[in-house]
């Protein structure tokens, strides 16, 4: 196995992150493995942002922090990332920077000056090109095929024409020559093409965008925000190929507000956005409850409160999205943790919804968000997808209905047969009061109790689809981990370290189905571990909270973060270090 | 032939004896049977008020949502079903208050519904608060001495929103008013319809008398030209001795927002069902 | 102790509201008790609506159920409120009503018809004077000096001229001497002049805006929504007179941005609602949260989700107010009992707020904001509350102030001394991004780290200013009930009823600080209880959940109530029943 | 005096180099110091977004809000201390989109504040989606096809609104922009100052040249009468190959919010203190 961590860090506006998730591509095109991290500024130019490229011949679990290959843009990337470089990684830099080379070899490391500036203007193109030829470049130094990264540029720059793409490409050959010439030797971690399955590349965001599509979803709403936006961003992009009718609203309270009223006349809505656009849905969240409307929220976090960091990540949302909106009604909340998951929520989100005929949230975070892995392309599976409409009733039903229809008939479960406006056999009311089974307004309160009661009932008949969390690694062990969302990634590798020197020390529970807590699965799943921990990006353990609220559990110990990063594996490590020295001293 | 009788609901309506929620009521449904709608073709999407309570009484399909989110709540609606036709009954509280952002938004989008403001100058549900369409001067129970705001002034809103269908009414009177609705109804695009709407109980200022006293008809006007953006801008600041009511700008063969999507050009969107597969090649996109 | 229940019972539109209040006040003027509960539709016309008023010659703890008079100004309300009438009990009613007389006999009580209509228009008075009539009547049957009723007339008609006071006072007088002359000797429930303390008859909204304008508060947004709006009445009637900027906003949005600003310069803001405004609301919470503005939300609930019974009770958004808004900051939660409470919290609510320089919601609901309830004057201490302004800095400190102004300056407790914009020495920035002490928008790690944490840290030291849950009733106890809000005074009436027919059954756990949970204050509290309930108005026992949540104590019994009515000290015995013939069987 | 210097705070604009939001800060610096304006008696209310950093950039009282809040927000801030000079600075999309609603009522109310709209007809600092001033046709990363909706038209919008100073100033032309500030800043009331701002990353089309081609000044025609509301109107609407900047409306002399006010007849609120005591006569009221 061979593995290597890249670095690309620049000023905002030098164009990284497409820089970045290009390379991403073409390594998965010469049969690489990768797993990214995007670290931008909320700002468009100035201050450094970086792209990470976690690369390996071998699948990858999380990214890590040493660092192989610096790409350096600016000189304050250096100043930044340096101390992550490993003795033997190289540091590649235009000589205008003027970086004191020494420094780079205090640490054991090569520097890299190539004029990347120069060589760009050579082949004709602007000052912005120095990307790609730093990308030339890395493929010249670590023998990466450069015909997967001129097969990229010929794709991302269709759009452009033949004469951008022919000078990228020349910018990002030449670079690439002169870098494997002059410098090739002496840098001795290897990117080599590896043969084998067809793998793509990922974000959270596009795999839910895509299994919401697979699932049928064909009506999205939004307000820009970042790390929701690119969910309505894939989808508005595919809706005249897939029919979607998409619709960037005036603000978050009209995007939710127009999904209510789409859902209510059968549209599959979807409503992605972050913490700030939630907060102006919670009114109309607690609308489609009441309306028992299937709408489905995605909820990409991002620290808090307010503003805070735009562009970075955080943890923090959970008990909001549990208790967001007045008053009590069935929602159901979700949050995935690698790609494939988020593909599978992106459909069961919206399935869910349909069958219960209420809310659902499917919560995620920049760093799932934004962060681009490989996968097997047979772990997408197209057909695994299976629409469930739940208790929607075709006009065929409504055809042979006799009687009044009622839209919030009384049942067992707490699901009416749903019909959609527009059938002679059924036409009905729906209100935001209180209502009977026919939807007028209603204020007694033996109504009310039956009513409200009806629709609780669903959390309950929801159960039956709430899965007990997940496990990671084998039944036993000192440490049980326990964790939500984006975390697993780090974890897991964070996990496999301490079970490579100890064998068993550490496993992991993973929660996905969040809301409502499936507590009769869950108790097996928590119960008998020798020391819990939950590891969560937020200052208050809130899976920790929801724990112990709704099963009864105390974990005693946290490893936190809520500085805006992600986790790695190597932060949980050194945290989970602390805690002992902490409880050794009592 | 649909009667105004398909639109009888066995629901009677808990409005005050004599309030303009009813003469608005009797015109919404004279309106949609001359124009042969049937009542599973509507749907009614109101706020929260006493006037959005119209469609409770009446027998057509309704979605009343929150207070001032009517409109975007029909543009979803409109926009992945538009063989209904869409009307929003809701006050001016709701509409130009609460809700007056997704006015302006909805008029620039030409979004293809009829939006009829039940205006009373007044919030009436909340039992007599100020409204944003209360004259300045108007005493209240949150104006103990007049308030001191300039009334909004919907008509000239909704004209400098980019509206295609900009109209007021009385629901003093029933016939223009069922014309203006049938109107709105033939238009193609966002139709806004104004309805002065006497409130009884907490607005004892703009009565039936005060209005009877002052409207004139536009349309009776011989000179009056409706697709004249700045005749209309001008009619739109009259207020006083003399009150127009009518159509005071109409332009038509302005595609609706709807008409520009290719995806709904052969029928709305959830005729089309959903897709039931995505081919495999959409990986390729990834790869 | 002479006790009786009142309750005028008509249509909406038939203005009981204000008849109902005034008769408190008359009530009170005669030197009684009363104990009033509201119950209205969410309509202005038709549709039952009723007037309770419980009145004794003793301190009254609740209202109750059974009835001695009823009112009925429609035949519904007859077929409604007879069941609890009492025997020896009446009704009153016009006769054109057309009462079946022997429905009432047949539960010993008695008819009374009274022209009430004639007697109006006899004196010259409209039909809905018909209220006035029936209150003259009432204090004709129960020997109540009729000159306390008139006292009220007089006041509250001020405003409509002699003659509106003239017409209504013969209204009052010929239906008193009408009723007492022909049915004075058969009812034998008496409502007599009482002398001895002077008392104020107050609901809830009105002893927060006391409390309130107390501790100095002169800003007031709001948009209006009931329940929460008749605060912002009460302090907009007031305004000019103690120099109070109140203003209707556009939307609740508008609203609470309002109060960020007027707080931010130095005004003492308060922004009344209830749930739906709230929802739109909580972007700027957050907002609140991290500029570190200290602004008040008075949140009076109603039922939900969404609009549901818009005019009635519930205690349904607790687990909301507390998890509020994305991302992590401090907030303070409270929610008084009593209409004494009331008045302190309205005041305590603007010092806390502004001593932790964060936002502090008070939380009630319909019942115990609208429900009118005599007190001794000397319990409301006009002088008991004193304004702490916390660390804000006068112009004197800033005049002195040496090296820059840092607004959020870190310190130990999480507290940084406060300027207001405006003096030459203290230019400062803040915002909602992340920043530094200086207001300045920093997106780096340790920054973050540090003013996260130092915001948090107020949360721990607030804890200082919660205080434990307060206790009724004596040590000891076989059940031990746990509640919160308005839900105490028919508990603690329902507490006296065990207590008095078993010495020491039951005794109250009452919660007024719910955030942050002051834990170790807490503790000593809840733990060696022997059985204990949790009695609230909601579907989910959030209150027990909140405790399980913060002290790990897990609370198995629940008596609920989510009907929009409030509790009764007869629905609470009733349901204590329930459990424990459930408990018995198993 | 005031100088521009004095408004010199040590960080630098994040801004591109040659966003048009220099522009604008520059002539609000040099607005400020012209009028004699210290630093410490203003206050800068901002939203989200590329333009609403400005304060962030320069040596004043700062208070960035919410995207879209900053109106209402200003408000409460106004209302409390009136002593200060109130600015707000923030985007098309966070003023015309978001902000819409409070925009209209802060016209109708005449808040004394002066508020800048950096309009670049585009979403900056979320880079790149269309924004509701974007023309139609217009291809950003959400309208991949062309806007397929009619821009908002902020001064038309503002005109309907019953604004007192309602104005249009460009990035690119300097002196005239600073004499817009001042004259906004002079003016007692509502003022509105929309601002091209040429946005070099994210629109292509409404560049500087775009901008130099086609704007002419509304105060250099000599029968232009700022003082005519129809003839605003009229101005409001022309867009093509002549666009005007400069005021479009001016009425002076209306009263502003605050000075309707008793309480703050003879200072601002903050100035009068908390009050120390409620007299025990309040109690009569319950009694
Ligand atoms: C978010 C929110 N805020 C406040 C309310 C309370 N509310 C209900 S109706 C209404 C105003 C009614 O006035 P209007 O819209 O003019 O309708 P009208 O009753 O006069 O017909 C208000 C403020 C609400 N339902 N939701
Ligand atoms: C409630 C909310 N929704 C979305 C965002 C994300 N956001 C930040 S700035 C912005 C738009 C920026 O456009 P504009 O207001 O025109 O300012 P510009 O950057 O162009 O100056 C958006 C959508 C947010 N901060 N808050
Ligand atoms: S309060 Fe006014 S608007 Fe409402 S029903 Fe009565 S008259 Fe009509
Ligand atoms: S993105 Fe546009 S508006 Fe933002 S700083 Fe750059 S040029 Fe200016
Ligand atoms: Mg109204
Ligand atoms: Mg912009």
């Amino acid at each position: 196995m061979s593995e290597l961590t890249l670095i690309i860090g620049g000023n905002a506006g030098q164009g990284l992150e497409s820089s970045g998730a290009g390379f991403c591509k073409a390594l998965n095109r010469g049969g690489l493995h990768v797993f990214s991290v995007q670290d931008n500024r909320s700002r468009i130019r100035g201050g450094h942002n970086f792209y990470l490229i976690k690369t390996s011949t071998e699948p990858i679990v999380s990214w890590t922090e040493p660092v192989h290959l610096l790409i350096a843009l600016t000189a304050e990337t250096v100043d930044i990332h340096l101390g992550k470089i490993v003795p033997g990684g190289a540091v590649v830099y235009d000589p205008s920077l003027e970086i004191d080379e020494d420094r780079i070899k205090d640490r054991e490391a090569i520097p890299i000056p190539l004029p990347l500036y120069d060589i760009a203007g050579e082949a004709g193109g602007s000052k912005m090109m120095a990307n790609t030829a730093a990308l030339g470049a890395v493929a010249g130094l670590t023998n990466f095929p450069i015909k997967h990264l001129l097969s990229v540029i010929e794709d991302n720059f269709r759009k452009k024409g033949d004469k951008v793409i022919n000078i990228n490409k020349k910018v990002a050959e030449s670079a690439h020559d002169h870098a494997a010439s002059k410098f090739g030797d002496s840098f001795k971690f290897n990117m080599e093409q590896q043969n084998g399955a067809q793998r793509m590349v990922m974000n959270g965001n596009e795999a839910i965008s895509l299994g919401a599509l697979v699932a049928g979803c064909n009506f999205v709403s939004a307000y820009p925000m970042t790390p929701g936006s690119s969910i309505f961003e894939w989808l508005n992009k595919h809706a005249d190929e897939y029919g979607i009718v998409s619709k960037q609203a005036e603000d978050e309270i009209a995007a939710v507000c127009m999904s209510v009223g789409a859902a209510h006349v059968g549209a599959r809505a979807l409503v992605p956005t972050s913490g700030g656009g939630f907060s102006l849905m919670v009114e109309a969240l607690g609308l489609a409850g009441m309306l028992e409307e299937p709408i489905v929220i995605v909820l990409a976090q991002r620290p808090g409160p307010s503003t805070s960091l735009a562009t970075r990540t955080e943890q923090a949302d959970l008990l909001y999205a549990i208790n967001a909106s007045q008053g009590e009604f069935p929602r159901i909340v979700i949050a995935p943790g690698t790609i494939e998951e988020c593909y599978e929520c992106g459909g069961r989100a919206l399935n869910l919804a349909e069958k219960y005929q209420t809310p659902v949230i499917l919560m995620t975070d920049q760093f799932l968000a934004t962060s681009n892995r490989t996968l097997d392309k047979n772990n997408i599976d197209l057909g695994a997808i299976k629409i469930d409409r739940g208790a929607l009733l075709t006009d065929d039903d409504l055809d042979k209905i006799d009687g009044e229809y009622k839209r919030y008939k009384f049942t067992e479960n707490g699901i009416s047969p749903r019909a959609l406006p527009g059938h002679q056999n059924a036409i009905f009311k729906t209100t935001s009061d209180e209502h009977n089974e026919l939807g007028e307004i209603v204020e007694a309160a033996d109504n009310r109790i039956r009513m409200n009661t009806k629709r609780m009932k669903k959390l309950e008949t929801a159960l039956a689809d709430m899965n007990p969390p997940k496990t990671h690694g084998l039944e036993d062990a000192d440490i049980t981990f326990v964790c939500w969302g984006s975390t697993l990634a780090p974890l897991t590798e964070a996990m496999n370290r301490l079970n490579n020197e100890t064998s068993n020390t550490a496993n992991i529970i993973q929660f996905i189905d969040l809301f409502p807590m499936p507590v009769e699965k869950v108790m097996p799943v928590l119960k008998n571990r020798k020391r819990l921990i939950t590891v969560e990006g937020n200052y208050t353990a809130q899976l920790g909270s929801l724990l112990q609220m709704t099963t009864g559990v105390k974990i005693e110990e946290h490893i936190l973060k809520f500085d805006g990063r992600p986790f790695s594996p190597e932060y949980i490590l050194e945290h989970l270090k602390k805690l002992e020295k902490r409880g050794r001293n009592g | 032939m649909v009667e105004v009788q398909d639109y009888y609901y066995p629901l009677k309506p808990t409005w005050c004896p004599g309030c303009g929620n009813f003469g608005i009521w009797n015109a919404f449904k004279s309106a949609l049977a001359n124009q042969n709608i049937e009542p599973h073709e509507v749907l009614v999407v109101s706020g929260i008020g006493c006037g959005s309570k119209l469609p409770d009484y009446t027998r057509v399909n309704s979605l009343m949502t929150l207070h001032g989110r009517s409109l975007a709540v029909a543009t979803g609606a409109q926009l992945s079903n538009h063989d209904l036709k869409i009307i929003l009954a809701h006050g001016d509280g709701d509409g130009y208050s609460m809700g007056g952002n997704h006015l302006i938004h909805a008029c620039r989008r030409n979004i293809d519904v009829v939006d009829i403001y039940q205006n009373n100058k007044i919030y009436g549900l909340t039992k007599g608060q100020y409204s944003p369409t209360s004259d300045k001067g108007f005493v209240t129970k949150t104006t103990l001495a007049g308030s001191i705001e300039k009334s909004v002034n919907p008509i000239a809103l909704a004209l400098a929103a980019g509206a295609t269908f900009v109209s007021r009414g009385f629901a003093g009177e029933l016939e223009h008013l069922i014309w203006l609705i049938e109107e709105a109804l033939k238009h193609r695009g966002y139709s806004m319809i104004d309805v002065f709407q006497p409130c009884v109980t907490f607005n004892k200022v703009n009565t039936y008398q005060f209005y009877n006293k002052r409207v004139y008809k536009l349309q009776e006007e011989n000179e009056y030209d409706s697709s004249d953006l700045g005749a209309a801008f001008a009619k739109s600041q009259e207020w006083g001795d003399r009150i127009p009511i009518g159509i005071f700008y109409q332009k038509k063969g302005e595609p609706t927002y709807q008409e520009h999507l290719p995806v709904l050009e052969n029928k709305s969107l959830v005729k089309h069902g959903l897709r039931d597969s995505v081919p495999e090649e959409i990986k390729n996109e990834f790869m």
